[in-house]
């Protein structure tokens, strides 16, 4: 309990701290004060990534060792994936707005399949929910979690890969080589927010296993099953 | 055991299932929620307009997954489920009014949250004085609609197609609920009397109502 | 007030008279004459598919005749009278009608609730079918005699002066199958009548006054 | 070529040792021993709830074991060899496994045609089991006895190696049972195993050599 | 008895069923044809434009109603029947393969019925030589339309609020397959190569098919 509070609070700095070098680093004249969203936008959709991969090896994990813990960590790392790809999808539509006067643009293939990928785990939370036999939910949910995860390097390489259909965006600074102190706020970002999905993944996993305790008092033994007792069916 | 006791039962059991099942909230709302965002992206609206169409959103969103919320006792239902009813001698008109306020009560929730996620997700811009006319013509919506989702079960009790054949009769007939729905917040910025609108919704409660009600015998008959 | 359990404006009389009924076009049962005095056990008896259970849906008001005529607890069949007594009639049928969602305590409550029967009865019910410790089993998760013994448990709350037995001893382990004399007996001391629909002739016979035999939707036999 | 009854390939070897299996997180069957030879019947009984039928599942390979281990027909449960050996297990369950948009007929072609079994055989089947006049029945439209003979001419048809039944004689008349003991012999003579579940203890120790006793999912006696 | 002659049975039946059911071509084809009137109608387009919308319309009741068609076999599905598959030795991916297969008929019939509806409609301006690109790029979207659709109810299968749970899940992923759909008329018109876009829908086909084979049983075991 105590060190979940210290990794939160800690994880707490950490994020101001990001966000302290990413209001004073210069900004690129180009696309002017908005572009500081950027050093949120990048991480968020990086620690994304990160976290339906470490979905994708706990899924794995359970199909061979089939212990609950690896379950309760593919769950807890969809949730987080989810929450953090929501954010990186708000931060980029805000920027979007800014800089291309248009938040969104469904023959972008990035921003499309950024948003297949969220809402196919979104389908995971919601098929995760349905099942209540929690070895049949642990099965069904790592199969879909080790497959959903072949969506990451599409939305990853989908710039690249799609660029023959479509045309990318004129001022997407992909791969764009940055200022020194630029960098220096993405990468200080990026290990803030990493920080703060550790964090939030120990927090959450504490509770599940706190959930699972509960649950698993409730659990009974099968039913016991008994003859009748005829002598009591005058008093129904 | 009197009508209403036996609706309360029927509604109060079918809001105990849904509480296990997790349908309406679990399953439904939050792609509902996430609907609303998307919708916008799908049509190509630019930010800066999106507080102008928030509410038109809600409708089309609320229509198209409250379907799915109106059908979720037709799911359940079977014969022997139906057997059941008629030998523990529930009318079937109770179990109509049951029905209807168990679903009602989902449908309310299920978009009052939808409401408050567009005010958020979309900030549009609401003429003072809303929230009650709004409410109560989003609550009088919900319950017509309910109401053909259950008339529209009744009517497919029994057939195997009947999830695909019961959607898309409600889908017409919910017309004029979605009207009298929406034109209630827009005559409410009009400033041109909301009253007529309350009032069809309000009669078009009351005549699938009667309906159901009157219906429920020879519909449960026609079930067989 | 009257209990739910009154029965003073119901009647007793139960017969059929050359009634047949037909299900998906084709007619299933024709002319058929029965009586069903309270306090009685009918036996019915046929080869699979000859209409016993149909004949039982018709008795249950399930379906109606759409030949000759009939009663039951003097409600006449197709009439709006069957909505009054639907409620004084227990039907134990093939598939055990058991809410997947509820536990077993919770199907039993609901229809207590609907039928306004005492709540207390539950417990004893769940006791005598033996499912005291099961009474938190969801209906999904219940074995198949489970299932029939909650039904079992059913009729004891719900009491029924009519009680319809579809194969009721199928299913049931051997103990448990008492339970079914059990119902049988305690429905005819309240003056109810039973019929019971079974391949075993040892078994009607041993229980029943008259046994009627079907075949082909036909009364071949009655002894 | 390979007939498609050809069971050269599929080993005879049915054991469970220590066995345990889980439903919905709980534990229903514990420590099962349980060895089953070509051409002997076993008998399995116990109350309601023991967990006969997650027995017959888990040698049907429907389920796996969460315990111990064991081998049906020579393939180890929960390994993909299953696969290969489902073909020759044959089931009659609580509630048959008809498709209700189909005819009688049709569900037995179906159920040939997937298996590669000889066509020619439906026809005797049908008469076998008494359905030749109902073949063009659909099986929504049929009596729940119908239904079970349908199933009992599918594993005519499909000759099993290991026959699993589960109260298979109920929902059948008297002359209708016979067919059961004539799928029994039939198994038995071309060297294949039975299992049976009842609840009538002398219909077990008429047809198996042993019966076990199962309760609260644990072995209880073997006779 | 050989996996192609499994997966060519299972289909055979299944279209058998859907003949005597007709869930596709008696209930949900009808109301596509008027939902491809009511459309345009709803959003309040000006009859003077309307051959501009055409193909949009099109797709966007070709996805609603197709993913009723798509999830019609979860319909019929139930645990006796999984069971009586497996003991009759049906290897699940040539149940899958079956089903695709049937389902992908009744898809491309829906979709060519839908088109030759708007075309008569809509009289939308089509460029020259469409009918051979267009029908290919309808059949390659049917099959992974399909594909998803069985998919979602082997994914699905056995829960009892599944028919909500697997439509959600279809939409998205439908989406690349609507695109690529879609984008074939597009680029025919603006003439911009449509080679590209018939190479996505055949890559997403034989990876939902790849996937589907290789899920199968996995998915299966994991149903019970
Ligand atoms: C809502 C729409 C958007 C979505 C869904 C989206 C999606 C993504 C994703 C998935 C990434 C991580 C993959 C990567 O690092 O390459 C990313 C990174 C990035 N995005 Fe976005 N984006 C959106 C809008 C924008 C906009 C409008 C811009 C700029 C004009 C932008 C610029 C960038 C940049 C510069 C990176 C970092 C790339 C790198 O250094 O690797 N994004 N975005
Ligand atoms: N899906 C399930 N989830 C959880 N528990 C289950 C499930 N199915 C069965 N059980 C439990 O497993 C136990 C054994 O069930 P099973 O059906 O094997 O009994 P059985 O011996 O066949 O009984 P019967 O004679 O009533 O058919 C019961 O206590 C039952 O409640
Ligand atoms: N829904 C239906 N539509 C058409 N025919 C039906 C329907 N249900 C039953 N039948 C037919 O009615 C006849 C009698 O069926 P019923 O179920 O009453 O038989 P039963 O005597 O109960 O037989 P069993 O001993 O097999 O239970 C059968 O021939 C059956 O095919
Ligand atoms: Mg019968
Ligand atoms: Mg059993």
């Amino acid at each position: 309990m105590n060190r979940v509070r210290i990794l939160l609070a800690t994880a707490g700095i950490a994020v101001l701290t990001g966000l302290w070098f990413a209001f004073t680093s210069p900004v690129d004249r180009l696309q002017g004060e908005f572009s500081r969203i950027l050093n949120l936008h990048a991480p968020f959709m990086w620690v994304a990534f990160l976290a339906f991969g470490v979905t994708a090896f706990a899924s794995i994990m359970w199909l061979i060792r089939r212990t609950p813990r690896w379950d309760r960590l593919a769950m807890a790392s969809v949730e987080l994936g989810v929450v953090f790809t929501a954010t990186g999808l708000f931060t980029g539509m805000v920027w979007g707005q800014a800089v291309w006067g248009r938040a969104w643009d469904w023959a972008d293939p990035r921003m499309a399949s950024t948003a297949v990928m969220f809402f196919v785990y979104i389908g995971y939370l919601a098929l995760r929910r349905a099942i209540p036999d929690p070895e049949m939910r642990a099965k069904r949910s790592a199969l879909l979690g080790a497959i959903a995860v072949i969506q990451v390097p599409l939305v990853y390489f989908s710039v690249n890969l799609f660029r023959s259909l479509h045309q990318t965006q004129s001022i997407r600074p992909d791969g764009a080589t940055m200022p020194r102190e630029m960098l220096m706020a993405l990468l200080v970002n990026f290990v803030a927010i990493t920080y703060l999905y550790f964090a939030l993944l120990v927090a959450r996993l504490h509770l599940a296993r706190l959930e699972e305790a509960s649950a698993a008092e409730t659990a009974r033994e099968p039913d016991a099953v008994t003859p009748p007792r005829l002598s009591e069916v005058k008093d129904v | 055991m009197s009508f209403w006791a036996q609706a309360v039962e029927i509604a109060r059991v079918d809001l105990r299932v849904e509480r296990r099942l997790g349908d309406v909230l679990r399953v439904v709302l939050p792609f509902a929620v996430v609907g609303l965002l998307v919708f916008p992206l799908a049509l190509g609206v630019d930010l800066s307009a999106i507080s102008l169409i928030g509410p038109a959103v809600f409708w089309a969103v609320g229509i198209l997954f409250g379907m799915q919320v109106a059908l979720r006792q037709a799911a359940h239902d079977n014969r022997e489920r139906r057997d059941l009813y008629a030998l523990l001698g529930v009318d079937p008109a109770a179990r109509f009014v049951g029905r209807t306020i168990s679903g009602s009560v989902l449908m309310v929730g299920f978009l009052v949250v939808l409401l408050a996620a567009m005010i958020v997700l979309y900030s549009p811009r609401l003429p003072e004085g809303w929230p009650i006319p709004v409410i109560v013509g989003l609550g009088l919506t919900a319950v017509g609609l309910t109401e053909l989702g259950t008339l529209a079960g009744e009517v497919t009790a029994g057939l195997r197609n009947r999830t695909a054949l019961a959607s898309l009769i409600i889908v017409p007939l919910a017309l004029p609920l979605v009207i009298g729905g929406s034109q209630t917040l827009e005559s409410l910025a009009r400033d041109t009397g909301i009253l007529p609108w309350l009032l069809l919704l309000v009669a078009t409660d009351l005549a699938l109502a009667v309906a159901g009600v009157a219906m429920a015998r020879p519909l449960e008959e026609a079930s067989r | 007030m009257l209990s739910s359990d009154d029965t003073s404006l119901v009647g007793s009389n139960t017969i059929l008279e050359r009634a047949g009924a037909s299900l998906g076009g084709r007619s299933i049962l024709r002319g058929l004459d029965v009586e069903i005095s309270p306090g009685q056990v009918l036996g019915v008896a046929g080869p699979n598919g000859a209409g016993k259970t149909t004949l039982l849906r018709l008795l249950a008001t399930l379906i109606s005749p759409d030949q000759g005529s009939g009663f039951v607890l003097g409600a006449r069949l197709g009439s709006p009278d069957v909505y009054d007594v639907r409620r004084f009639i227990g039907l134990m049928s093939h598939t055990p009608a058991v809410i997947a969602e509820l536990t077993i305590r919770e199907n039993l409550e609901h229809a207590a609730r609907l039928i306004g029967a005492d709540l207390e009865r539950i417990d004893t019910a769940l006791r005598v079918v033996g499912l005291a410790g099961a009474a938190a089993t969801r209906g999904d998760a219940c074995s198949f005699g489970m299932l029939r013994r909650t039904e079992a448990a059913r009729l004891l709350i719900t009491r029924p002066r009519l009680l319809l037995l579809d194969e009721a001893f199928s299913g049931l382990d051997v103990d448990a199958q008492e339970l079914i004399d059990a119902l049988i007996g305690r429905t005819i001391e309240q003056d109810g009548a039973v019929v019971m629909v079974s391949h075993d002739q040892a078994h009607l016979v041993d229980r029943a006054a008259r046994v009627m035999t079907l075949s082909a939707g036909r009364l071949e036999t009655v002894t």
